[in-house]
């Protein structure tokens, strides 16, 4: 299915966010994420599956003041 | 000394991450600096991407992390933001920032008194980027901060202090709660001044960051604070409007 | 870096020794501020007067000795008092005052650059207290000063920098002469200023003498002017008139 | 003889300026002196000799800004 | 020029009527004055009180009136308020002071908007007297409100204007809008400043009335306003920091 | 009021003559301004040069002209070019510029005296382009000068009042004296605060020939300088640091 | 009955805001009323009346800032 | 004779200063004149003689601040 991953299109199999971020690669890396603009927690990742079309958002720590 | 959330910081300075020529000059930096808190923030990851890396350049430094919500316009975004950080950083504090005007970069006081409570009562420690309003002080307090931290100037524009009397004002009407000047500080001098009017800590980033040498400027920020909470301390003399000779005037021998 | 008639300076800091609490809080303030030199007068003395307890506090303080005229309002006091100093603390260096007007305690120019032309005649090495006035410097150097000390305010009243346009000028003008803000600086912020604005160092006495705490403020000001040192080395960012985010825009994260 | 010391009437006995600062109880001490206002260098006491209304001036290190 | 909901100002200058020593004085001063507008307000009345004497003095000025909520810390309080003026004084104008703190005098912005809504809606023309905050600003047109009235410093302090980097940020914020600074304003100097920046009139009372001779002052601020706003008008050059000769250099005579 | 050598000003405002747009527009700025008098230059002539209809244009200004010796370095230059002034414009007026430095143009305040002296004692009316040093101020009356002109920022510059504290002193220290500042004023409200201080008047051109309507700006320096001395006269209030209501607190309603 | 005017207790007799005013004094004076904190327009007097206790402001033209 | 007039180099024929503003066509004009940078007032030009060589000044008034 395609979904918006930060912001570009990306064609993805797996639909648990778990697996997803698996998929694309994240492994244990250091992560927030949101779906639709809410937050996932990442106790609550196992549960949240996405659909076509879904927003989802992938950030990490970053430089700021 | 006040406190942060019942932290005190080894140094009444907190100094951003962002905009060094590199992350070697970015931990030389902090190290000259001794700032007692970094600032940093979230943004977009792409598997494997430099968030890893920077999250460990961060960790090394050893410091409380101070994440912000730089860029949020709404109470939405900045409460989203405001929970990704707390997860990433496993901190409760949070630099709330809403922005309300694109020019000024300042903070937009209505989303911010809104977005202080939801986070307050949701135990997050805020830290409000907020102007010299006490009105707005108030409010945040109520809100559940128990930190202020009114600008300087805009962000970035290294213009110091351009309202010392309500900056003055603020720390008058808030005796017991830690202020700090968050932006707008461009040179040491700026920043020994806020500590002189009793502030508690200065923010800043840019004015490190882009100085031609970042480890030197650090120094001399970490310096200029000291020296301005020295004074403060020391209870400093009254200007006075005419001169008096520092010499005595007496014994003087007559020789005209 | 710039020295003073070849000597270099421990701290860019003068500091006066005149109107402490005790001499015990003299000696403690100066080890606190690291100051790089320290000032001295002379006075009547009788019969085993206070000058010979006064002189070995100073010995033991370690540091160059810079007598000064203090008081003198004419060319022939100023050059037999700082004779008289020649002779008694045993240096070449002279910090010549020449007063002018009793409420501003301003230097009367005319009668400080003969003072300066015959003195440097006689072997002296003058530190002249004078005005931000570019043509009087010219002359001073002109008299054979290696060192130029204008006046920020008043002495003793603690206003900072009058003329800050002109002190900056000043320092444009004379690229290659030790610069040293000499009176009116109150608070540390004002010392790190004159450093900022690239001069060499700052005398001062009433604002440490002064102070509810000497030793602390003493500390103080050994900050402000290392910092202000240091920010002028590390090439500060040039002031903007409008905003601009430290924290980078892009990749922020869409959430509303 | 009496010569003004400092400001003061002062009645003394020695003329000679190094036989009189000794006689003032000045001893060893660190001072520099001036008679009617012209400086007088240690080198020179001992050829200085004062004379009835003569002002001396005796200073020693003090405090100064 | 831009007007005031439709009404064009005689003069660019708003005159409060307390404080003055006599009501022979108060009509001098608005003559001299040549006042725009006068603001007024309402107070207890006992039978036959002062209140109708002084609205006699009032209607023979002539002049637009602008009745004030001056005290009121609640929206409840000024709304009502306003609502008795409009009554008394026969006006849709009301200058909107909802006043947030009582050493500052500064308004609570945030009941300041929610009471300028109530009225707007109304129908009541608010002007609203507000702090240098851009966002509030935009809420307040949110709410109705087509002039703003930014305080230049506390109300009877005569400071000045605190704030000229934030005063400018506003007129260039809100380049269609009437804006006013309103009090804080001491000497004449402060009032064509504020014109010079482009605002379009200044309310003032305290400097004018509590002036050793109140009749001189006003026409004093009367002539500063009209001396700020012919120069912005009239393109004033731009500062420069180098100095650049008026008199011709070419064709000066070769005489030494 | 202080009269400049016995005449009085119509108006306090002295109005140079250089870098009009046009000859038309200078004649019609000088009549929108009322100033008081009117500066003029000597330079190069050709035959039948510029200069005849120039002076053709001065003359119908019927106002007093204060001759100048721009751009002369030395005494003897002064002095000569004081000399032909005296002849050409047949007065006894002489605004004596002594420049001593080329970027800021300040006055060479050994030289000037000098030329002061000579020309008092050759029967000249001396209006000396000085600094706001006091020393030199004594020096310059004591040569004869009986009006001093101050700079407040460099020629051309429109910087405004560099150093307001100096500036005061010299009012203070000279009360029976005429004082002008001349040299710096951008802006009305810096003609206004010069005024507002106690000086007698303000010479300035740059300002008027350079903006973009000089007609206006002429005016509008009219007004401020006028504005700034019924000020002085006026008495104003004492600034103070806290807040105090202009609208009376008692016998408010209680409304909430 | 007893009321508060302006902050102060006071014995009126009139019950109707239109006749109290006359009572007080007020005929044809220039003041806007409030009762308990309410506004009362002129046109409404004639149908507010008041009772014991109630709290009435009354207020004029002043100067102010 | 080549004289300097006003810093540029010029034949001239009269050596009288007053003849010489006539020839160079001064006439009636009001300006000031300086030989050898030494003030010549106008009643002084009829004695004033130029020689080979002499720098010679003639200003008349200009606008100025």
């Amino acid at each position: 299915m395609r979904i918006t991953l930060n912001g570009e299109p990306r064609d993805v199999t797996a639909a648990r966010l778990t697996d997803l971020l698996t998929e694309l690669g994240y492994g244990e890396a250091r992560v927030a994420t949101a779906v639709n603009e809410e937050f996932v927690a990442v106790g609550n990742r196992p549960e949240v599956t996405l659909a076509e079309g879904d927003r989802l958002e992938i950030v990490a720590p970053m430089q700021g003041g | 000394m006040r406190t942060f959330y019942g932290t005190e910081l080894a140094n009444p300075l907190m100094l951003g991450t962002a905009g060094y020529p590199s992350p070697a000059i970015l931990s030389e930096a902090f190290r000259a600096s001794g700032a007692g808190v970094c600032t940093v923030s979230l943004r977009r990851e792409a598997a494997g991407g430099a968030g890893q890396d920077f999250w460990a350049l961060i960790r090394e430094l050893g410091l409380p992390v101070l994440p912000n919500t730089a860029g949020c316009h709404t109470v939405k975004e900045a409460v989203t933001t405001a929970h990704m950080a707390r997860e990433v950083f496993d901190t409760l504090w949070i630099k709330l920032e809403v922005i309300g005007h694109t020019d000024t970069l300042q903070p937009d006081v209505f989303a911010l008194v809104e977005a202080a409570r939801v986070l307050s009562e949701d135990g997050f420690q805020v830290f409000p980027y907020t102007t010299d309003d006490l009105i707005v002080g108030e409010r945040l307090i109520a809100a559940g901060c128990e930190v202020l931290m009114p600008w300087g100037a805009p962000i970035g524009s290294g213009l110091g202090l351009n309202n010392e009397y309500a900056l003055r004002a603020m720390r008058a009407e808030f005796p017991e709660v830690p202020l700090v000047v968050d932006a707008g500080v461009g040179v040491p001098s700026h920043a020994a001044r806020a500590m002189e009017l009793g502030y508690d800590a200065v923010l800043l980033n840019t004015a490190v960051a882009q100085a031609g040498d970042p480890v030197q400027m650090a120094r001399a920020m970490a310096l200029a604070v000291e020296a301005g909470r020295a004074a403060f301390e020391a209870d400093p003399m009254e200007p006075r409007d005419m001169a008096e000779p520092s010499t005595p005037v007496i014994g003087k021998a007559f020789l005209s």
